[in-house]
């Protein structure tokens, strides 16, 4: 029998990729660490003062709520995208049935599914308008935006927590190759340009 | 690339959408009550209007959700998108052919011309 | 009709081309005939065509709204094969690909038909079963098709790269070798003038508002932009705009019309030897005589007639024939145009009757019609002038949605698993 | 150094940088700031090219994205060429190796000018009446030697080594074109905040204010306004101004694509920048403010060397300080070409002008170019040039308004610049489906009725005045921002006003001259008549059939003189006869630019599974299915690929095997009415399946014909674990939504994907259960407790696990589903544990095998969407109770129903050893003649380690009648005969999957 504690450390996908070297347009690119993360559909009247961590979850469609902490990506009408420190898994789980019960809901781990890659830096939006289509600019996408959207040819979660210029990407497991060797491709793609 | 009104996300690109054809064809209740006829109708037939036409979209790489639009088929314009099991609000018929498909700002350009 | 030849050419060159008149009249429509044709594409031409030689049935006008020719006739990748999977599309476009080969003869105007070959590559392991279940299929039915290794590809299609380092390395293909290209301006215009030669009026700038229907629901002929002309029998033959034109005599059809975008590059001199298809990364490529490499792209997923597809759709093509044939990125995009085609939901053609007396169809023929204009126009010619179906286009009837008989190459070519 | 034709002074090339580059190999100096063209001139090279057709020289015609006839090859390094650039176009810098195309053995001398001789023959379409005869002469001889002719330059044979950049942008307003309409634009669009992109094509911006030396702007020379201008735009935060970007496709909704030339005017390498960049910009409000193009003269020979559109002789002068000839004849019919006459002079150069109107119709540009000191000859026509590499003179008569011409007479030059008037540059506008007018007082199409949100200004719309430009575009600018403010601008006054000419008058047998319209597709006028005698009278059929307007110019300079051709052929208006309808792209987009990042490891996602490395690590092999990249089998040294799977399928059936079926769709169901939601979609009934357990479910279109399969286990009463193939996973989920919220929006259920959340290791084989006994906590792996077709939740290896028994192979089987993240380290403990039992990992094609020989059928191999559930024998999985699903109806349709469809079953062949083909055809009788009629195909074929023989699946017309007989299956170079027998090889009895 192997030991639980050694064999619940995760194996990341993009765990072994170094970050890219500076280039003119100074965006970084990291793959973020293990979190625990949930997809929440439920249906509720709205006005429904439902919070969970203390964050809305009536908060408009498209926009992200964090306590620091754990955040919530309000992504459609009837689903969000919980994330939080991998540590909390359980007691996030708990508020979050705690704070529906009775209404209807599905809670579904998909920690494992997702993967979540910080791109920062002045230009980061650019780099992200190699494959994202949508208007990215402040009035647009604000801080406490998040959205699913295309990067390329691939799926993601697209959140903007702050008003620093750090995005989170988050894609499927089996995508985060491509979308982070899109995202370095895309830092030097921004090169050179007269708009910079 | 379409940009296209979805009723909870706003104007996005049509690369986020998949068309799901013709709107409003309700699926029979119980289709074992209906002829081979009006069973290939429900299936194939489309309306294909060369002018206004009630179609379904859905949000795939955003909310998710489906919804109706009515487009123009001879200018690709939209005249509006509504929640699924809604009517238009706008009252234009599908089938119908726009007399103009010109711009909000509809001055021509040679009246202003120095 | 002035015949086209190496000697009529140069005795006009002799006297600056002057002796050359119209390759077909411009009549002004009579006032009924036995047979009108409502769309000059392609199709519609070549159906008055044969109608004329083969039935003797001249009495026949060829309605166009715009000129012949200019819709998808004029705006396809003219790619031309026969080598389909069921009995029913292979006797089709095996019955058009034999009167291919002799065409530019029949029609004394050179079509520019070549038989270059159209080699159809499989990049996964679905791809070679689907190819081979095609490749014997076609065996069985007389029509040429071979399975080639992946260097018998390279052999025959020398641009291509077979190392096994693109994102789907090829494994093989099937390779048509009669299959080809044709210059398809001259497929309307030398059907125009041979039906025109032997009494068809072809009238342009005619656009049929109204399909008129006697008491008895029979069709007695068309209203257009230039009067009322009356039919005995009447063929519509026009491709995306078919259901507009059905909806006035009260016929609704299983189509649906989706723009079809294709684009050429700047012309280079002749690097590219033949067809390459890629159903796997959706691209096909050639290159014409003009030099240009012709690249088809697929449809968008909406309807429209605006004749204007989105830019993505075609970076998206672009994509996968970059990917084949990495030394094109260089390559410049010339022109990019779209057509309307009309999708049937088994994406094979109706060809035949309707539920409307008089009033026979002919479209449905989706993103592949151009090779099959001489066989369409003959079969549905048959139809038109004996009033039943050809035994080829036979099972190609509307019915078969109602009854579940599909011919669904599409589904057959199935999807990964 | 020696550029005897540059101007001692004056231009905006940066004398203080020389650059050389070559030319067909010979060095070729310049500065900074010079096109390839301008730096050609300079040198006195007018000679760059040979025609398509007729292999004439041709030299430069024009000074921008108009040229037809300047077309280079360039060189910029290893992999870096590529054919047809615009010599006036392409910024000259150091390292640049241009050559001249279509030309053998030189450009000096070139066999091919023999064509030339032949032109009476090789008129317009002349191919379309000759080279029928003999028939197979078309393929080998004919057409040969036609492709050979044609083509300009030369493809590019290697990959590009360059990079390419894809930028999605919004604005409020896009402006095209930076001239003074575009300029006054974004000044207006600017100053509301709104965000602003200016683009424009140019290496700088400024358009025709750039060649501007005389005019004044409001008081200051217009270079002062220009680089004021800019300031004030680069200054503000709200503008994007991009140079080297050009507007070239205009799609839906305000959608405009361009391309930015990034890197291609750098000498030095330019690090890891883009060579091109992507720019699709989604606008609210679009101006488009692109100018106009200048008109050639359609007159005999009017294609020598040395003969340039006027505005372009100023061009040369003004902006690069360059004389494009020391004797200039000026050739026109409107006032424009006085300007360029004027600068000439200027210029210190002899120069004569000829102009069609006559001496009355002409403005006071006449008084001032003759104060000037140059000769004007009004009402004088040009029929004819001379010289053959180089023009030598222009052969001008007199003419009178009865169109007679007088006597000729020779000017001398070395060097001619013609204007025929103006063509705005609508093309972005027709592409938008914008509807155009035919203004008269200018003879040109100009926007009439927008079709999208977007307004066009300045000469782009016609208006020619600087002051009159500058003040529509500012108006523009501000409306497209919401803004009414306006501003007037004074400004020198333009020299405008010409008389609308098709063909030059001539005197000469129209049937002899050859008057070029389109330069580099070698259509001449009489081209343009013949066609019109032979039937081809809409614009569009004279383009297809002379092809004028259809080569890499795309007809800016040559449509409206076609257009004029044919009016005038069929006496019409000029309306009548139509425009062309323009279509994306402007000028000539590399596909590279349009392709972007998409190329290499970004062309499509490769997706792979958390066991992928491992696998890799062991050997494996792999197959692209759908995106995923999956382990096709594990050779071991020397083994091919039927060595291995003979191998690994005997080890699973003997041992055990590991397989990764992560790649399986996984949707995971909750909600009160799951089980309602899955009756309708499935076959199958659910509501009776109890909790902990599994069913085999079969999903249909509603066609009636398969669409998936896969295990579903319930995991509660509300909640079910699908599973799906792996490349019907995202269409399965789709189709459940589409169904849940368009169909049935009361019931309460809701999907969530897990394919990814859940890594599944496949454990198969007898051995199974004693390799993860000692791994799993918390489930009762006992057969009586953990019977086939049940799912457990517990631990493996400390992590949570639902783990199902069940088997794709007809052995005991587990599959472990496990946290992505965990996988590898689960898979590894497996493997471990499984070493004391000959585990054995194996891939895909061992698992096809062993599942064929059980009958199991892969959706999208034995079936193919044509293909119902009795015809793989599964009718039986629908209750006979069981009310509506999807799909149900139409399995009751007449051609569904009937007798005769193709059904499932097994095949042995005669020759145990002989492996039918996949895809072989099926006969009775293989003596009857072609066409045959085929009875199926086979659909799987493998040899069977484990029986000792071939094996086989078939779809075969009443094949379930035809049990024991007899037919014939298609091999490569013949038949074989085959028997069909029951779709089970091994195990009939299916007890091993109960061990």
């Amino acid at each position: 029998m192997l030991e639980t504690r050694y064999r619940a450390a995760r194996a990341l996908p993009l765990g072994a990729i170094s970050r890219p070297a500076a280039t003119g347009s100074g965006v970084s690119v990291r793959p973020a660490g293990a979190e625990t993360r949930f997809s929440l559909r439920a249906r509720f009247a709205t006005g429904t003062a439902l919070k969970v961590a203390g964050i809305a979850l009536d908060a408009p469609i498209n926009t992200v709520g964090s306590d620091g902490e754990v955040w919530i990506a309000r992504l459609g009408p009837d689903e969000w995208l919980v994330g939080g420190p991998e540590a909390d898994a359980d007691l996030l789980q708990g508020r979050i049935h705690e704070a529906l019960a009775g209404l209807p809901h599905s809670l579904v781990d998909v920690s494992h599914r997702n993967v979540g890659i910080d791109v920062s830096g002045r230009q980061a939006a650019a780099v992200l308008n190699a494959g994202c289509p949508l208007d990215l600019s402040e009035a647009a996408f604000p801080p406490g935006s998040a959205t699913r959207t295309l990067l390329g040819k691939a799926e993601i979660v697209l959140i903007r927590a702050t008003a620093a210029p750090l995005y989170r990407v988050e894609c499927w497991r089996s995508f985060s190759t491509y979308v982070h060797g899109f995202l370095n491709e895309a830092v030097f793609g921004a090169e050179g340009s007269a708009a910079l | 690339m379409l940009l296209i009104a979805c009723p909870h996300c706003g104007k996005r690109p049509e690369t986020e959408f998949r068309c799901g054809g013709q709107a409003h064809i309700a699926r029979p209740t119980d289709p074992s009550t209906i002829d081979d006829g009006a069973w290939s109708e429900h299936l194939f037939v489309r309306a294909n209007p060369k002018g206004v036409h009630a179609e379904r979209w859905c949000h795939a790489h955003g909310c998710g959700r489906w919804f109706n639009a009515l487009r123009d088929t001879i200018s690709d314009r939209f005249i509006e998108t509504y929640p699924m099991g809604e009517q238009a609000k706008s009252g234009v018929k599908p089938g119908t052919v726009l007399a103009t498909h010109s711009a909000t700002h509809a001055a021509t350009q040679s009246e202003t011309r120095a | 009709m002035r015949r086209f030849s190496l000697t009529s050419l140069l005795s006009e060159s002799l006297r600056g081309h002057t002796g050359w008149g119209r390759q077909w009249r411009a009549p002004e429509p009579k006032p009924a005939y036995d047979v009108v044709i409502v769309g000059g594409g392609g199709h519609g031409l070549a159906t008055a065509y044969y109608l004329a030689t083969v039935h003797g049935i001249t009495n026949v006008a060829v309605l166009e709204k715009g000129w012949i020719g200019g819709g998808n006739t004029g705006r396809n990748t003219t790619i031309i094969r026969s080598n389909y999977l069921y009995d029913e599309s292979a006797a089709m476009y095996e019955h058009a690909l034999k009167l291919w080969e002799g065409l530019a003869q029949e029609l004394n105007y050179n079509i520019m038909f070549s038989q270059r070959g159209v080699l159809m590559l499989a990049h996964n392991i679905h791809d070679v079963q689907s190819f081979k279940r095609h490749v014997y299929a076609n065996r069985l039915n007389g029509i040429d098709n071979e399975w080639l290794s992946k260097e018998e590809c390279k052999a025959f299609c020398p641009p291509l790269d077979i190392s096994g380092s693109l994102r789907y390395p090829v494994l093989g293909g099937a390779l048509q070798r009669r299959a080809g290209t044709a210059r398809h301006d001259a497929v309307a215009w030398g059907y125009a003038r041979g039906a025109d030669d032997r009494g068809v009026d072809i009238i342009q700038n005619c656009e049929v508002t109204g399909i008129r229907r006697d008491a008895s629901g029979a069709a007695v002929g068309v209203e257009t932009t230039r009067g009322f002309i009356g039919a005995g029998r009447i063929g519509v033959v026009a491709a995306g705009h078919t259901s507009t034109l059905m909806s006035m005599a009260g016929v609704s059809m299983p189509l649906e019309s989706y723009p079809l975008q294709a684009l050429v590059s700047e012309p280079v001199k002749p690097c590219f030897p033949c067809v390459v298809m890629s159903n796997a990364v959706h691209a096909y490529l050639s290159q014409s005589d003009k030099g240009e490499l012709v690249i088809g792209a697929g449809t968008d997923q909406y309807t429209s007639y605006s004749q204007q597809g989105g830019l993505h759709i075609t970076t998206h093509t672009l994509d996968a024939i970059c990917e084949l044939f990495p030394q094109f990125t260089r390559m410049r995009m010339l022109r990019s145009w779209g057509g309307i085609v009309d999708v049937t939901p088994d994406r094979s053609p109706i060809i035949g009757k309707t539920p409307v007396e008089n009033l026979f169809v002919n479209c449905g023929w989706g993103t592949g019609g151009f090779k099959a204009t001489p066989g369409s126009g003959h079969v549905f010619a048959h139809t038109l002038a004996t009033g039943v179906p050809h035994k080829i286009n036979a099972p190609f009837t509307l019915d078969r949605f109602r009854t579940g008989r599909l011919i669904d190459e599409a589904a057959a070519a199935a999807v990964a698993h | 150094m020696a550029q005897p034709f540059r101007l001692s002074r004056g231009g905006r090339i940066d004398r203080s940088r020389p650059i050389v580059f070559t030319f067909n190999g010979k060095p070729v100096h310049g500065y900074a700031g010079d096109t390839v063209a301008s730096a050609l001139l300079a040198n006195g090279i007018h000679l760059v090219g040979r025609s398509f057709k007729y292999h004439r020289p041709r030299g430069i015609l024009s000074h921008g994205p108009d040229e037809p006839s300047a077309l280079l090859s360039v060189d910029r390094g290893p992999g870096r060429i590529d054919p047809n650039n615009r010599a006036s176009v392409v910024e000259a810098r150091s390292g640049l190796r241009t050559t001249s195309q279509n030309h053998w053995p030189s450009l000096e001398f070139d066999v091919g000018a023999v064509n030339d001789l032949l032109s009476p023959v090789f008129v317009a379409g002349f191919y379309y009446k000759t080279f029928m005869w003999p028939r197979t002469f078309w393929d080998r001889v004919y057409e040969p030697f036609i492709r050979a002719a044609a083509g300009l330059g030369k493809a590019p044979t290697v990959a590009d080594p360059d990079r390419y950049a894809n930028r999605h942008a919004h604005c409020d307003v896009l402006i095209v074109g930076a001239g003074p309409a575009g300029l006054a634009a974004a000044l207006a669009a600017a100053r509301t905040g709104k965000r602003v992109i200016l683009a424009d094509e140019g290496a700088e911006p400024g358009g025709a204010l750039l060649h501007d030396t005389t005019s004044e702007i409001d008081g200051r020379p217009a270079a002062d306004w220009l680089a004021q201008t800019l300031a004030e735009l680069d200054a503000r935060e709200n503008v994007i101004l991009l140079p080297r970007t050009t507007a070239f496709g205009y799609y839906n909704h305000n959608h405009v694509a361009m391309t930015e030339r990034v890197t291609d005017h750098l000498t030095s390498a330019a690090g890891q920048a883009p060579r091109e960049r992507l720019w699709q910009v989604r606008a609210e409000q679009v101006v488009l403010a692109g100018g106009a193009h200048e008109r050639p003269l359609v007159f005999a020979d009017n294609d020598r060397p040395g003969i340039l559109l006027a505005e372009s002789v100023r061009v040369f002068l003004n902006r690069y300080g360059v004389a494009p000839g020391r004797r200039l004849v000026f050739a026109t019919s409107g006032a424009s070409a006085y300007r360029a006459a004027l600068d000439a002079r200027a210029a210190g150069l002899d120069v004569t002008l000829v102009d069609l109107r006559l001496e009355a119709d002409c403005g006071p540009e006449l008084a001032q170019l003759r104060a000037a000191g140059a000769d004007v000859l009004t009402g004088h026509t040009v029929v004819g040039s001379k010289g053959r590499k180089r023009v030598t003179g222009l052969i001008v008569a007199p003419v009178g308004s009865d169109g007679r011409c007088g006597g000729r007479r020779l000017l001398a030059c070395d060097c001619v610049g013609m204007s025929g008037g103006w063509t705005p540059a609508v093309h972005l506008f027709s592409q938008s489906r914008g509807k155009l007018a035919y203004d008269e007082a200018i003879d040109a199409f100009v926007p009439s009725r927008s079709a999208q949100e977007e307004r066009s200004a300045g000469a782009a719309r016609g208006t020619y005045d600087l002051a009159a430009c500058l003040g529509d575009g500012f108006a523009a600018g501000a409306a497209a921002a919401g803004s009414e403010a306006r501003q007037d601008f004074k400004a020198t006054a333009t020299l405008t006003g010409f008389q609308p000419v098709r063909i030059m008058p001539t005197d000469a047998d129209p049937t002899k001259v050859r008057a070029f319209v389109d330069y580099q597709n070698d259509v001449t006028a009489k081209d343009i008549k013949l066609a019109v005698r032979e039937g081809f009278q809409s614009i569009e059929h004279v383009k297809r059939y002379t092809t004028t307007g259809m080569a890499t110019d795309q007809g800016k300079t040559s449509n409206m003189n076609a257009l004029g051709i044919v009016a005038g052929q069929l006496d019409k208006a000029l309306p009548a006869v139509g425009t062309t309808t323009f279509r994306p792209p402007y000028t000539p987009v590399t596909f590279g630019a349009l392709v972007g990042p998409a190329r290499h490891a970004l062309f499509d996602p490769i997706r792979t599974t958390p066991i992928h490395e491992w696998a890799e690590a062991h050997g494996a092999l792999f197959e692209n299915v759908a995106l995923w990249r999956r382990a096709w089998y594990f050779p071991k040294d020397g083994e091919d690929l039927h060595a291995a799977v003979a191998r690994e399928c005997k080890a699973v059936r003997e041992g055990v095997g590991i397989f990764d079926a992560s790649t399986l769709g996984k949707i995971e169901i909750v909600g009160r009415d799951a089980a309602e939601f899955m009756n309708r979609l499935y076959i199958n009934p659910w509501t009776k399946l109890a909790p902990g357990r599994c069913r085999y479910g079969l999903m249909l279109k509603e066609d009636g014909y398969i669409l998936d399969d896969g295990v579903v286990a319930r995991v509660s009463d509300t909640c079910f674990h699908v599973t799906t193939t792996t490349g019907g996973a995202a269409r399965v989920l789709a189709h459940m939504e589409d169904y849940l919220q368009t169909e049935w929006p009361e019931l309460e259920v809701f999907l969530t994907s897990t394919t990814e959340q859940w890594a599944v290791i496949a454990l198969q084989g007898p051995k199974a259960r004693d390799v993860i006994a000692p791994l799993v906590d918390g489930i009762d792996l006992s057969p009586e407790a953990f019977p086939h077709m049940a799912m457990r939740s517990g631990t493996i290896c400390g992590v949570p696990t639902r783990l199902f028994r069940v088997s794709f192979t007809g052995e005991l089987g587990f599959e472990i589903n496990v946290p992505s993240d965990h996988a590898r380290a689960v898979w590894e403990a497996v493997f471990e544990a499984g070493r004391a039992h000959g585990i054995t990992p194996y891939g895909t094609e061992t698992m096809h095998v062993l599942r064929a020989e059980k009958g199991y059928i892969i959706v999208g191999q034995e079936t193919d969407g044509t293909v119902t559930p009795d015809d793989v024998g599964m009718a039986g999985m629908i209750p006979k109770a069981k009310g509506d699903f999807v799909g149900k109806r139409s399995l009751a349709r007449p051609d569904v129903v009937a007798s005769g469809r193709k059904q499932l079953v097994g095949l042995v062949t005669d020759d145990p050893k002989l492996v039918l083909d996949e895809g072989a055809q099926i006969v009775t009788d293989t003596g009857q003649p072609i066409p045959m009629r085929m009875l199926g195909h086979v659909t799987s074929s493998y040899w069977s380690a484990n029986c000792g023989r071939s094996i086989a699946l078939a779809l075969v017309e009443g094949g379930r009648a035809r049990m024991n007989g007899h037919l014939h299956v298609t091999t490569p170079d013949g038949f074989t005969r085959v028997t069909v027998c029951e779709p089970v090889f091994f195990d009939v009895k299916g007890e091993r999957i109960h061990a």
